[in-house]
């Protein structure tokens, strides 16, 4: 007779499992960073190549890609499972659901955000970001990032049964995740004029702990939803 | 015909039912597709849903387990009412519907690595056993887009070798089996029933699970409002 | 007890009785507030000495802005109620309220931004207020092509729910925006009552009527769109029936 | 049994076949799944495709209408091959796979004048008799998403009775049909080929259309070199 | 005996039902204008609320919210019908592949190009875009965003049968879209600068001349491959 899986296996295996399948589309490891590269790329194109002008927007436009990067990557966050059935199985285990959608947003952001903050200095560096607001970059991207995931999740679960999402998604997200955009943007400006970021970065903070606790939990609710 | 099938030729007709579900109403659209539908699962049995095309099979096994929940009436685990106790019920669950569950760009191995987690503790001589059973003998390591459709469908159906679980209920399981396979599946049902499980399956070609099989037909429990009328006005 | 009437308040036949009977009262309250509210702060509120006559239009603004931000709560707390005991009569408030609440922003946007270019001599500056109620619009529109979107009644209610509880974030974005940012927009301080420089009685006096008379303009919209929800939701029901054979 | 089925008991045996493939090889992954395989399909005639899960029927299948080309071999339609002149060869086949083909927002009327618009002229009335024969009456108007699998198919299926083609190449058309949906299918086959048509069909149950039926079945004809080794170093 | 059906009208039907499936998916309509809108709206709260500020970056933050949204909205330009099977009854009609591609492009340039164009002037306003730039701004993203869904398509095209695509189509799309970009920016500084806008715009006819022949080609060859 086989015994009945922890939580925290069931919450593992959800973990490695989606990991894996990122791995094994090789392309997905990289499209975030490309993406958010490009986007970043088009504004000297589009906007201005001087330093000067480019030094005004850095904080913006990386911040701003930032949000459209982690948008575009939340698409396939729970599609395909639920294309697949792989949702319904979801939703049959006898653990809580929470853990679930936890481990398939944390794995979602390993792949996609993570290694977005570790690519933004280089990016700093291309839009002649100042030195002194590297750091405040890096962190508010740091605690802002899964953020923007935990908040997508919700988006993604409510529209999943949609046949055409990309856009109605972006309606629902993007507006929720400007406060995330404000707090970070406003941290480096912080930096940048010198000032002390600690208050913005706290905020940042709580922001991460309230959806950290709360987004799952929606989303989860959404799941059901989209499923039925 | 009875709605509830009747339980005198089933093995433990005393013993309370593993599931059972007391007047089920559900409408799609103002189209009602069953009404005060009684229904009980005992172990040893084998249920087969039959019905026509949309006579509401596969919402109805959806609505079972809970995957579902635009429906009135009252659904119960060995007794208890799976609302508040669903993981005593989801542990005890293995449901595959029309959509098998089998990630595409994922080996089978790793498939089944996962969705045995989600319930049990299955190591991979388990899966790789379940998998040479079910006739997947040299796909363990090719990605299941490569797959044809009835190797997915094994696949999926390879859990049933893994679960402890004692209710199956399985949507048109049968779908794209070639004999073997559905020799091979009946054969599992049998053995499933045989030590105490229970197994709830729609199907429109004929079981033979000897004589634990009994059929419930939705088409002869349909209420007359849903006579259907062309809706467009043309 | 107390359940009980809950129960009964979620049925739509007891509701479509019972507003009925409150629906001419609320109308006629609704007409008279707002009559003595807009006449008396469109045509004899004494114009401000160095705001001029365009702080008429304020008065407007200020009631419809305030009145906006209400949508989203309320919608939230429907919604909540939806998910738990899935009352119908509170989901019809959640369907029904969103295209109200996207109108509303919608005036405030307009009727803002008329002020705006009277008073900043441009019709749109990008205020965190301004910026925020833009995005509550946008979410209320999203929130209406969600339900469209969703072709199974009982899980576009759902989802809508889901979505307006959510949705709440905003609201307080809105709130605090303008100190997040340092703005053009006024501080809501500025609307305190007791305020008495600039903004005497005779300045709050008809706004807070405005207000009073959109909260009951609300209330009847509200129970309006919500009376035809029922009827279209309950067409086949026997009482519906009897009404259209009475009517 | 030979790989080319007999052809003395089909109707028109001396006439140039309307579908001729001559020693198609196909391999996936390095597994051969099929080599010199011939097959002749003649007006009047109905082939059953049979084999095991997985030995190739589906590829075989999308092999013949063109739409995978990972073979080697010839494929001629009426004596041409089908290379150079497949619009001829299009205009007349009527392909429906493991994926029906249905919108899931569109309605079944809509889905059927886009499907058929693609081939032939069809009018609203001959669309919506069809939907009616094919048992999908009161349907006509609901959007697609809200069916049940079977319906799906029967949306798909009503094709057969608008199209004038002459060719046939169902991918497992009776999945999910419950018992009269096979009986009219069959009957449809029957028709087809009774009025000069020919019809290609995968499916695991053992069809009864009468005399036209031949039966080609994948299994006896896979080489050896395919007996399944374990891939994966375990 | 039923005859068959011209390629006209099989171009038609397709035309049809496409532009019925985006009306029947009400959302389908407001989204691409939406998430234009909040895309714009992402700038000034990332960047700079000054007009000053604004109005140097207006033409590009325009042009670059109109890429991301041609982008976004592409994705199901065949993803849905590569799902449910209707792409491969698409590929077997005996009509030539080029036209049916070409009517999906133009009635999903109807459905987001083109309420796109219509919105820019509000966006121009809000930008605080001078008065003398909107002419050639809505010329240009007139000529512009039909290259973007006809490059788009050919991306949608070659990526529709992998599994996660959001991105890796942005990665096909945004390259091939720089010299639209470019094209477009350079125009309307061009008239911001009071020169003649005419080369630009002749460049931009040639280019658009160039993806309506070619692209659709393109396109057709690559839905074959991604379906074999
Ligand atoms: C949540 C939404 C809003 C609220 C609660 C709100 C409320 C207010 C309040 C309380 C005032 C100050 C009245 C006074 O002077 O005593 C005000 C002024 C004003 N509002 Fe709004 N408003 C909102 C949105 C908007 C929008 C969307 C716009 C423009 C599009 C706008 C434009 C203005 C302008 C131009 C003034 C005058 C500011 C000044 O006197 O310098 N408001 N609003
Ligand atoms: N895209 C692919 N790439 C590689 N191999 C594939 C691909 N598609 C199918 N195969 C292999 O080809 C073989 C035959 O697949 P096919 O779908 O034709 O089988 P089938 O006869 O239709 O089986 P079923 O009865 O289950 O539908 C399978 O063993 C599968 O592994
Ligand atoms: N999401 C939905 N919204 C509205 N109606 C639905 C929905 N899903 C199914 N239905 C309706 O419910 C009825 C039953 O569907 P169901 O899938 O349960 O039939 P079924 O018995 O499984 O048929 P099949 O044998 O073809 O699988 C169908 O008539 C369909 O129109
Ligand atoms: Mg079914
Ligand atoms: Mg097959």
């Amino acid at each position: 007779m086989v015994a009945q899986s922890t939580t925290f296996s069931a919450f593992s295996a959800t973990l490695k499992r989606d990991l894996l399948i990122a791995f094994k589309r090789r392309n997905d490891l990289m499209n975030p960073l490309m993406f958010f590269f490009i986007v970043v790329t088009l504004f000297p194109i589009g906007i201005t190549p001087e330093r000067e002008g480019l030094r005004e927007i850095a904080v913006g436009v990386l911040w701003v890609s930032a949000l459209l990067a982690s948008l575009l990557s939340m698409d396939n966050l729970y599609r395909s499972d639920y294309e697949d059935g792989s949702l319904e199985q979801l939703l049959l285990t006898p653990h809580p659901l929470y853990f679930m959608v936890l481990a398939k947003v944390i794995s979602h952001w390993l792949v996609s955000g993570l290694p977005l903050v570790l690519l933004s200095p280089i990016l700093g560096y291309v839009l002649a970001l100042p030195a002194e607001a590297y750091w405040t970059m890096i962190v508010t991207l740091l605690m802002g990032t899964p953020v923007l995931s935990l908040l997508g999740s919700i988006g993604v679960a409510l529209t999943v049964s949609l046949g055409s999402r990309g856009l109605i998604l972006a309606m629902i997200i993007l507006p929720m995740s400007v406060p995330v955009l404000i707090a970070g943007t406003l941290a480096v400006d912080q930096a940048l004029a010198g000032g002390a970021v600690a208050g913005h970065l706290a905020i940042m903070g709580a922001m991460l702990a309230a959806a950290l606790s709360l987004a799952p939990l929606a989303s989860a609710a959404a799941l059901r939803i989209s499923v039925s | 015909m009875p709605a509830t099938p009747s339980t005198s030729d089933s093995p433990a007709a005393n013993s309370t039912p593993l599931l059972a579900a007391r007047n089920l109403i559900c409408e799609r659209d103002d189209r009602v597709l069953f009404a005060g539908l009684d229904l009980e699962l005992r172990s040893g049995e084998v249920v087969q849903l039959k019905g026509s095309n949309g006579s509401g099979k596969t919402t109805l096994l959806r609505i079972l387990c809970g995957l579902n929940d635009s429906f009135s009436g009252e659904i119960q685990w060995q007794g208890r009412p799976i609302k508040g106790h669903s993981d005593a019920y989801l542990s005890n669950l293995l449901y595959i519907g029309h959509h098998v569950g089998v990630n595409k760009v994922l080996t089978p191995v790793e498939n089944l690595r996962w969705s045995c987690a989600l319930h049990e503790i299955a190591t991979d001589v388990d899966i790789l056993q379940a998998l040479d059973r079910i006739g997947l003998r040299g796909y363990e390591e090719s990605r299941c887009m490569t797959l044809s459709a009835g190797q997915k469908q094994r696949v999926s159906l390879a859990r049933l070798l893994i679960s402890p679980a004692r209710l199956w209920i399985l949507d048109e399981p049968f779908t794209t089996l070639d004999v073997n396979g559905v020799k091979l599946l009946e054969t599992l049902l049998a053995d499933h029933v045989e030590n105490s499980g229970a197994a709830l399956v729609t199907t429109h070609h004929n079981l033979s699970v000897a004589h634990h099989l009994r059929v419930l037909n939705l088409d002869t429990h349909v209420p007359d409002e849903t006579i259907l009328q062309p809706e467009g006005g043309w | 007890m107390a359940w009980l009437w809950f129960s009964k308040l979620g049925s739509p036949k007891w509701f479509y009785e019972l507003s009925g009977k409150w629906l001419p009262w609320l109308a006629a309250a609704m007409v008279a507030v707002l009559s003595v509210g807009v006449v008396w702060g469109l045509l004899f509120m004494p114009p401000d000495y160095q705001q001029g006559f365009t702080t008429r239009i304020l008065t407007i603004h200020v009631a419809v802005a305030s009145m906006s931000l209400a949508f989203f709560p309320l919608m939230a707390v429907a919604g909540t109620i939806t998910l738990v005991w899935k009352m119908k009569l509170a989901d019809m408030v959640v369907k029904t309220a969103a295209p109200l609440g996207a109108w509303f922003s919608a005036l405030t946007l307009a009727s803002g931004s008329i002020w705006g270019s009277v008073m900043w001599g441009t019709w749109w500056e990008w205020d965190g207020r301004l910026t925020s109620m833009l995005f509550q619009f946008f979410l209320l529109i999203s929130v209406i092509s969600l339900r469209s979107a969703l072709n199974d009644n009982e899980a576009a209610a759902k989802a809508c729910a889901v979505l307006s509880i959510v949705g709440c974030i905003n609201v307080v974005v809105i709130k605090y925006s303008v100190d997040w940012w340092e703005t053009l927009h006024q501080p809501a301080s500025s609307l305190s009552m007791n305020t008495g420089s600039v903004n005497g009685p005779e300045f709050w006096v008809p706004t807070a009527l405005m207000m009073l008379g959109m909260y009951l303009f609300l209330a009847v919209a509200l129970i309006l769109s919500i009376r035809n929800e029922i009827l279209e939701r309950e067409r086949r029901a026997q009482w519906v029936q009897d009404l259209a054979r009475v009517a």
